[in-house]
């Protein structure tokens, strides 16, 4: 198999660790570092903001990062996805939610059981040691595969969703669905459920009076008459 | 450019994603943490794709903007009603339901 | 066993009393009082003609094949498990269907007197067809889970029926309390029926019958050296002690007596509580291939025989001394079918259906005489007041004494000698069979003491009653004395159907055991002379009980002394003599035994029940509960974190390797030789093993080998470090072991 | 051919209800505000998951033999369509019992209605996915209407909360789920169905990152099962949902995920060097399934409120169905149609105990406490009696479907000695279970009511309470068939 990370033999500890740096020095490593080192400073900001707007800002910066890592990964017709979908469509929804629910928070983390908030970030932190690990091989592994002209290009992705996956394109389609319809039904007013409550309030003073025209209850229907006329 | 670099990389980010997920108070910040757990996963996803010269998992990765998105749609939708009913979006607040 | 099985339509013996209960749930409360009674006793009567026409004309011709069978459909048939509704009906089952017909309805017809005033009849008729039902389900099953479908419904029914006047607090908490008691012991029944299917392949009662031969898979150990029949014993005896209230477990039933008198007689003594008894007999074949089991099962018998008989003594409460005696009844028949004399335990069941039945009935309609009140301190003199249900509970008195010729003599005297003539238990447990016996002894010592003391208390001397119920102390209708006289005749003289022939020369007398025979094998050969003396010791011990209670109690209490007084003046001094050997014997004696019987009641209904069992759950719920609310606070962030926390919990331990828990070391002079692979399984995964035998740090061998081998250079106290790693995780375990060398090389 | 008619046709019931739900949309914009009118779209409903149910049982009888469609994306198979066929019941008895409470809490809408019916499909989606992709997209559809579903009830601050912490959890497991896919794929040099992965497991395993991303995918799973640890949103989510929602949750969703966790781990993950050994799943599920069945029904005895202490009741059921999965990996033939049957009776008894809780509470009064529920026997015997089947069969009591999908369950896991201990656990769990659900029992049949009975009544929810309590009923005296039915994997 290729160089795929976590072959056997990693080594964490014993790793050439010049060895493992050298790419880093070439033209493609300095683009990678900084992006990487962009994206990763763009979501550290984006999760410190207190103002929700500088986030939201943060988080596209961050993704437009993203979007330029997937471009050296040859993966060009995400990269560019990348900033239609998320930096484009996905961060306007969040900036409209932002103006609706617009608040800037008086304190950052709460203090509410903090101890087992903070052991579950170490619990990451831990899962991510261990992971490095694995991941990292014992020396610097072998180039990367050739790619033809087309990969990740419009095209052949295109052909690959269009005729090996259409059944996966189909169902996200049901999936979008599922969230437009279900967003207008979470979100929208209550005020056409209000009406509903006061037609069905109506509907059940109703139906009360009318279960209880019986001769063995008359006292009860006259006292519930007595109080809906009250209320007239 | 070796891979495990790109790797790595999608972990720290899943880890902020994360960090930012079970500590930030504002509920919306904690959507953008999820948006960074599943943009981890496409970086991993693209770079194994690069690994080994094949195409499927740009298909997956498309498939899982389009999901992020649906996702971030329907949890934003969530966020305004609850901020209908509560005046307000700090997750620490919200525990009616607790034992 | 079962090659030629003849069809009959069985099944309509359950299923009468379950359209009756249907009929009633669904119309029976627009009905009259009448109807209801009609509908509910001709179910049960129509299932009783049934029982009696399949047992008598039917029966007898296949009995030697397995008896008769009726499938009615299959139930459930998934690979290597098939089981059949179907039920079958052979002496054993045969003889229990007709105790539970004929007795249910005799109960139906008295019930029908002793409801007659409340609102809820046609509730209480449905629930008593409803158990019936359940009842005939339990004994006629075929298979081992047609029989849990019946031990489940009557202990819904018997719930049902203890709560039915739940508009009485401790009503419904005794019902609760049956119930939660009766699930330990199903958890055990249901154990025991996972591990039949486990060893025998089957669960149809005839196959596993034939299964259960000596060599077989059964026999074979299982687990901490005992054998799989002894599990599949021990835990099905756990499901028969909750369900007939032995040590452990009894202490639903005395608090059950809070429902109806009737279902007091006809479930928690006549039948319902008798079903453990029946099943261990069911089971026959595999108990005697334990004797451990059988141990176990004669020795709790035996002692929860001694220990309620001693509870009774302190009882004030009609209905709890009749309920703490049908404890200590149904341990005799444990005793019975503990020692393998199962012909024995099942008799003493059929007896005790009839006196306890009949005791149950006159309490019943005692309280009803006393408007509703069981204390017997404030009964006395009623035999002439009641005369029907003095002459009733007399036989009935003299039957659970073991008075000779009454039914519980034979019944008794059967138990006790094969207690000492059984030869089951072998050489290893050969005490096991003398010491049911004594205590049985003792416990039928105690029988006869409490009982009489109930007896004469209730019926002899003044009347100890306020004027008021005084006033209202009457005769109950017929429809209840009538019954109860047909109880009578059956108490009186039921035994006779099980006389041990062999006595007399004639084997053939003892139809009872020579029926059961084909169902639970032959009757324990009991030596004559064991017989006879063990006859002889029961009689004078019942008698003496009976002596001893009329000294105490005859005529009331201190009743004695102030006839004495009375008659003989110069003989006072001797009376109050006699007055203080019954305060001595109150000191010495009562106080002390009630205190005893106080303590281990604490003991076990407070402390184990409540406090380990009931109390013990809470607490662990509350522990858990406390743990668990530092992350179900309702707050998001901690579930999620929870989850992170699991997570990386579930990498933790996947990715470690494993290390035995003890490093196993063999030891030759100063040579050892070290294993630390798990379970003598070398891993797949090419872990290495670093050994470090002199704890310098530095490993001696390495590899990828689990075992090593090192000498050392002296004797004395070593320690050995083995460091286990994965190489692709990166993950380390460490284990360590203390040997010392000098004590190993002495010992050699 | 990329496809033809006759992959459509094999996946008709999923296609119908999603038609269904779109014509309910369209039929929305004209409905009027009147109670036919609205009672119309839920007919509609009921109709579609009919016809669905109609098309399943055409299809039958060819899917003895599995076929796989779509270039190894979906499966069918028996087991999928045993499947189909309790999401098509959750759904038709959802429909029908959520009516008449939407209507008594004034928030009635078509969308309702659309979201049962996608959150159906989704759920199909889940139990036919052979493929990666397939299973992740099923399970989002699956979620996502389930999160709308738990958080519609607008007015109901529980409601909106509930969706809140079932959303975050949700979606947070969503990263998991996708990472350990990414992860998955990766080390096995690109596969992403499960036959193809299954193929590379021989030499991917030797790569310690695979094991990460096969852990990441279970967790995942695990969390929609709500198995312990990964089960703090049930309580909640369940608790704020609308109560037929609840059912439909409960219910629907994690019979979905436990379909999901069998097909991947008995063909992607079957491989024994997955299985074995301490790194091995079967090591995990039987960890899972101890926990979950202990705190699960500990916590439920705590419970006063009948709809947290289903909760926690599913929860602890959720734990005996891991034991069935553990015996599954531990090669127990039985142990896959026993899961199926358990949830088979599980859909039909948890749907009928939310319906007769929504049945029992009206606007003002919810009556969710078990205090609430004392004489419910006097005034109702009927639907006394079908609540009292509905919890002995949670407990598993005979004779009905929860006793013989306990007894299937615990005799399948009997077949491998290392469950034993399991088997242990969970009949005393059961035990102890029974207690819970009695306090039920207890204050409807043995307790004088504090105040009348105002049902939410309607003959729908009468229709549909009979159908389910002759459905458990039927499960208990006819097991055999139901099993039969669970797919040819029965060992003979």
């Amino acid at each position: 198999m290729a160089d795929v990370a976590g072959t056997p033999g990693g080594n964490l500890g014993g790793a050439n660790v010049s060895d493992l740096l050298a790419p880093l020095a070439s033209g493609e490593g300095v683009v990678f570092l900084i992006l990487a080192l962009g994206v990763v400073a763009m979501s550290v900001v984006c999760m410190t903001r207190r103002n929700p707007v500088s986030a939201v800002m943060s988080l596209v910066a961050t993704f437009f990062g993203l979007a330029g890592l997937y471009a050296t990964l040859s993966a060009h017709f995400l990269a560019v996805l990348q900033v239609l979908v998320y930096a484009g469509a996905i961060m306007v929804l969040f900036i409209f939610v932002v103006m609706i629910v617009n608040r800037e928070e008086s304190t950052l983390v709460s203090l509410r059981g903090i101890p087992t908030r903070l052991l579950g970030v170490f619990a990451g932190v831990y899962m991510i040691r261990v992971f490095a690990g694995i991941a990292i091989p014992a020396q610097a592994p072998g180039p990367l595969p050739a790619l033809s002209d087309s990969f990740g290009t419009v095209a052949s992705v295109g052909d690959m969703l269009f005729r090996q996956d259409l059944f996966p394109f189909e169902a996200i389609s049901l999936l979008l669905l599922v969230a437009i319809v279900g967003g207008v039904v979470v979100s929208r007013s209550a005020r056409k459920e209000s009406d509903a409550v006061i037609a069905a309030d109506k509907r059940i003073a109703i139906s009360h009076l009318s279960s209880h025209d019986s001769p063995a209850e008359l006292s009860e229907v006259e006292e519930t008459s007595a109080a809906a006329g009250g209320h007239h | 450019m070796p891979t495990f670099y790109y790797l790595i990389l999608s972990f720290v980010l899943f880890l902020i994603g994360t960090t930012g997920v079970l500590l930030r108070r504002n509920a919306l910040v904690v959507l953008m943490g999820i948006e960074l757990q599943l943009n981890a996963g496409n970086l991993a996803m693209l770079t194994y794709s690069r690994a080994l010269g094949d195409e499927k998992g740009h298909v997956f990765a498309f498939l899982i903007i389009a999901l992020a998105a649906a996702e971030a749609a329907v949890g934003l939708a969530i966020l305004v009603g609850l901020f209908r009913n509560r005046q307000t979006i700090n997750l620490d607040e919200a525990n009616l339901m607790k034992r | 066993m079962n090659a030629s099985e003849t069809l009959f339509n069985l099944r309509l013996i359950p299923l009468l009393p379950f359209l009756g209960a249907a009929v009633l749930i669904l119309f029976g409360r627009r009905w009259k009082r009448e109807a209801v009674l009609t509908v509910a006793a001709a179910a049960i009567g129509g299932s009783a003609l049934v029982a009696f026409d399949a047992f008598f004309t039917r029966l007898p011709a296949v009995a030697e094949e397995g008896g008769l069978r009726d499938v009615v459909w299959t139930w459930m048939s998934t690979g290597n498990l098939s089981v059949d509704l179907a039920f079958r009906m052979d002496a054993l089952s045969g003889l229990l269907c007709l105790i539970i017909t004929f007795i249910g309805f005799l109960i139906h017809l008295y019930s029908a007197g002793y409801m007659e005033h409340d609102p809820d009849y046609p509730r209480f008729f449905a629930y008593l067809n409803l158990f019936c039902g359940s009842m005939l389900v339990l004994v006629l099953g075929d298979s081992m889970p047609v029989m849990f479908v019946g031990w489940e419904g009557v202990g819904l029914c018997s719930y049902l029926l203890i709560g039915f006047w739940y508009h009485e607090t401790p009503n419904a908490d005794a019902g609760k309390k049956a119930f939660i008691t009766n699930r330990i012991g199903d958890f055990g029944f249901l154990i025991g029926i996972f591990l039949t299917f486990q060893a025998t392949g089957t669960l149809r009662f005839s196959e596993i019958t034939s299964f259960a031969t000596a060599g077989s898979v059964l026999t074979a150990p299982a687990w901490l050296g005992m054998s799989n029949a002894f599990w599949i014993g021990t835990f099905l005896f756990i499901g028969a002690a909750g369900k007939s209230a032995q040590i452990p477990l009894y202490v639903w039933l005395p608090d059950a007596m809070a429902g109806p008198t009737p279902v007091s007689a006809l479930i928690h003594a006549a039948t319902m509580v008798t079903a453990g008894v029946y099943m261990v007999a069911r089971m026959h074949a595999v108990y005697v291939l334990s004797p451990a089991a059988l141990a176990i099962v004669a020795l709790v018998g035996a002692a929860t025989a001694l220990f309620a008989a001693v509870i009774g003594f302190a009882q004030n409460d009609f209905k709890k001394v009749l309920a703490y005696s049908t404890v200590s009844q149904l341990g005799f028949m444990f005793a019975g079918v503990g020692t393998a004399n199962f012909a024995s335990g099942v008799f003493h069941l059929y007896t005790h259906a009839f006196f306890k039945a009949g005791l149950f009935l006159c309490a019943g309609s005692i309280m009803h005489a006393m408007s509703g009140s069981g204390d017997i301190r404030k009964m006395g003199g009623l035999r002439k007041l009641t005369p029907w249900t003095h002459g009733v509970f007399l036989v009935c008195w003299l039957a659970i004494c073991g008075v000779p010729v009454f039914s519980g003599f034979f019944s008794k005297d059967a138990i006790v000698a094969g207690a000492f003539a059984t030869g089951i238990f072998g050489d290893d447990l050969s005490w096991v069979g003398p010491t049911v016996g004594v205590l049985l002894l003792l416990a039928a010592l105690g029988t006869a003491f409490y009982m009489s003391r109930l007896y004469f208390l209730v019926f002899s001397g003044p009347t100890r009653a306020d004027a008021q119920t005084q006033h209202h102390i009457h005769e109950s209708p017929p429809s209840m004395v009538g019954p109860l006289v047909v109880l009578a005749v059956g108490a009186g003289l039921g035994g006779l159907v099980g006389v041990p022939g062999g006595l007399f020369g004639h084997p053939e007398w003892n139809l009872l055991g020579h029926t059961l025979e084909t169902a639970v094998g032959p009757e324990l050969d009991v030596p004559h002379n064991t017989e006879l003396l063990f006859m002889a010791v029961s009689t004078v011990l019942a008698l003496i009980g009976i002596g001893l209670a009329y000294t105490f109690y005859g005529g009331g209490y201190r009743a004695p002394a102030q006839k004495f007084a009375a008659a003989f003046p110069g003989f006072v001094q001797l009376v109050r003599d006699k007055f203080r050997v019954d305060e001595l014997y109150g000191a010495v004696i009562i106080r002390p035994l009630r205190k005893f019987a106080l303590a281990l009641f604490r003991v076990v209904d407070r402390v184990l029940i409540d406090q380990i069992l009931v109390g013990g759950v809470a607490a662990l719920v509350d522990v858990l509960g406390r743990v668990s609310r530092a992350f179900q606070a309702g707050d998001a962030q901690r579930y999620m974190a929870a989850f992170a926390i699991g997570a990386a919990a579930l990498v933790f331990f996947a990715t470690r390797p494993t290390v035995p828990s003890t490093l196993k070391v063999e030891v030759s002079g100063t040579t050892v030789s070290v294993d630390a692979s798990r379970a003598g399984r070398a891993s797949p995964r090419g872990l290495t093993y670093a050994f470090d035998f002199d704890d310098d740090g530095r490993p001696e061998v390495v590899g990828l080998k689990s075992d090593a081998r090192y000498t050392y250079d002296q004797a004395g106290e070593h320690t050995i470090r083995v460091t286990v790693t994965d190489p692709r995780w990166h993950t380390q375990s460490k284990i360590k072991r203390k040997i010392d060398l000098s004590a190993a090389g002495e010992r050699k | 051919m990329i496809f033809d008619s006759s992959q459509i046709l094999a996946y008709l019931p999923m296609l119908i209800l999603i038609g269904m739900g779109c014509l309910i949309l369209l039929a929305e914009t004209f409905a009027t505000t009147a109670t036919a009118s609205r009672q119309g779209l839920a007919w509609l409903g009921v109709g579609g998951c009919i016809a669905s149910l109609g098309a399943l049982l055409a299809q039958w009888g060819d899917a003895g033999q599995a076929t796989t469609h779509f270039q190894g994306m979906l499966i069918v198979d028996r087991m999928a369509l045993y499947l189909d066929g309790a999401f098509l019941a959750a759904a038709l008895l959802t429909l029908l019992f959520a009516p008449p409470f939407l209507r008594e809490q004034g928030f009635e809408f078509g969308e309702f209605y659309v979201m049962v019916l996608f959150g159906a499909a989704g759920m199909m989606m889940v139990a036919h996915a052979a493929h990666l992709v397939t299973l992740l997209i099923g399970i989002e559809t699956m979620s996502l209407a389930a999160y709308i579903l738990t958080g519609c009830w607008r007015r109901n601050l529980r409601s909106s909360e509930g969706a809140m912490k079932y959303f975050l959890m949700g979606a947070f497991a969503t990263g998991f789920l996708v990472y350990g896919m990414a992860l998955v794929y990766g080390t096995t040099g690109g596969e992403l169905s499960y036959a193809g992965i299954a193929g590379k497991v021989p030499e991917a395993s030797k790569n310690p990152v695979f094991y990460f991303g096969e852990y990441f995918i279970l967790i995942a799973l695990a969390f929609k099962v709500a198995a312990v640890p990964f089960h703090m949103w049930a309580p909640d989510a369940y608790e704020g949902a609308p109560t037929p929602v609840t059912g439909f949750m409960a219910a629907g969703v994690k019979a979905a995920a436990f379909g999901g966790i069998l097909r991947i781990l008995d063909t992607a993950f079957g491989n024994p060097l997955l299985v074995f050994d301490f790194t091995g799943w079967a090591n995990i599920i039987v960890v899972l399934a101890a926990a979950t069945m202990i705190l699960g029904n500990l916590a439920a005895l705590r419970q006063d409120n009948i709809k947290r202490m289903l909760a926690y009741s599913s929860i602890g059921h959720a734990g005996y169905i891991l034991v069935g999965v553990a015996a599954m990996g531990l090669g127990v033939t039985t142990a896959k149609p026993a899961v199926l049957f358990y949830l088979m009776s599980y859909t039909f008894t948890t749907l009928g105990s939310f319906g007769v809780i929504a049945w029992i509470g009206n606007r003002r009064d919810e009556r969710l406490f078990i205090d609430d529920w004392a004489g419910v026997a006097q005034a109702r015997p009927g639907v006394a009696m079908a609540m009292a089947l509905f919890l002995l069969s949670l407990g598993g009591v005979p004779p009905t479907g929860g006793f013989f999908a306990k007894f299937f369950l615990f005799r399948a896991a009997m077949e491998s000695p290392q469950l034993y201990w399991l088997v242990v656990i969970g009949v005393l769990t059961s035990v102890v279970s029974i207690y819970y659900y009695l306090r039920v029992v207890i204050a409807m049949y043995f307790r004088d009511p504090l105040r009348p009975l105002e049902p939410t009544d309607a003959a729908s929810t009468r229709a549909a309470l009979i159908l389910t309590a002759m459905a458990v009923l039927l499960l208990g005296i006819l097991p055999g068939s139901f099993i039969e039915w669970a797919g040819p994997v029965i060992g003979k």
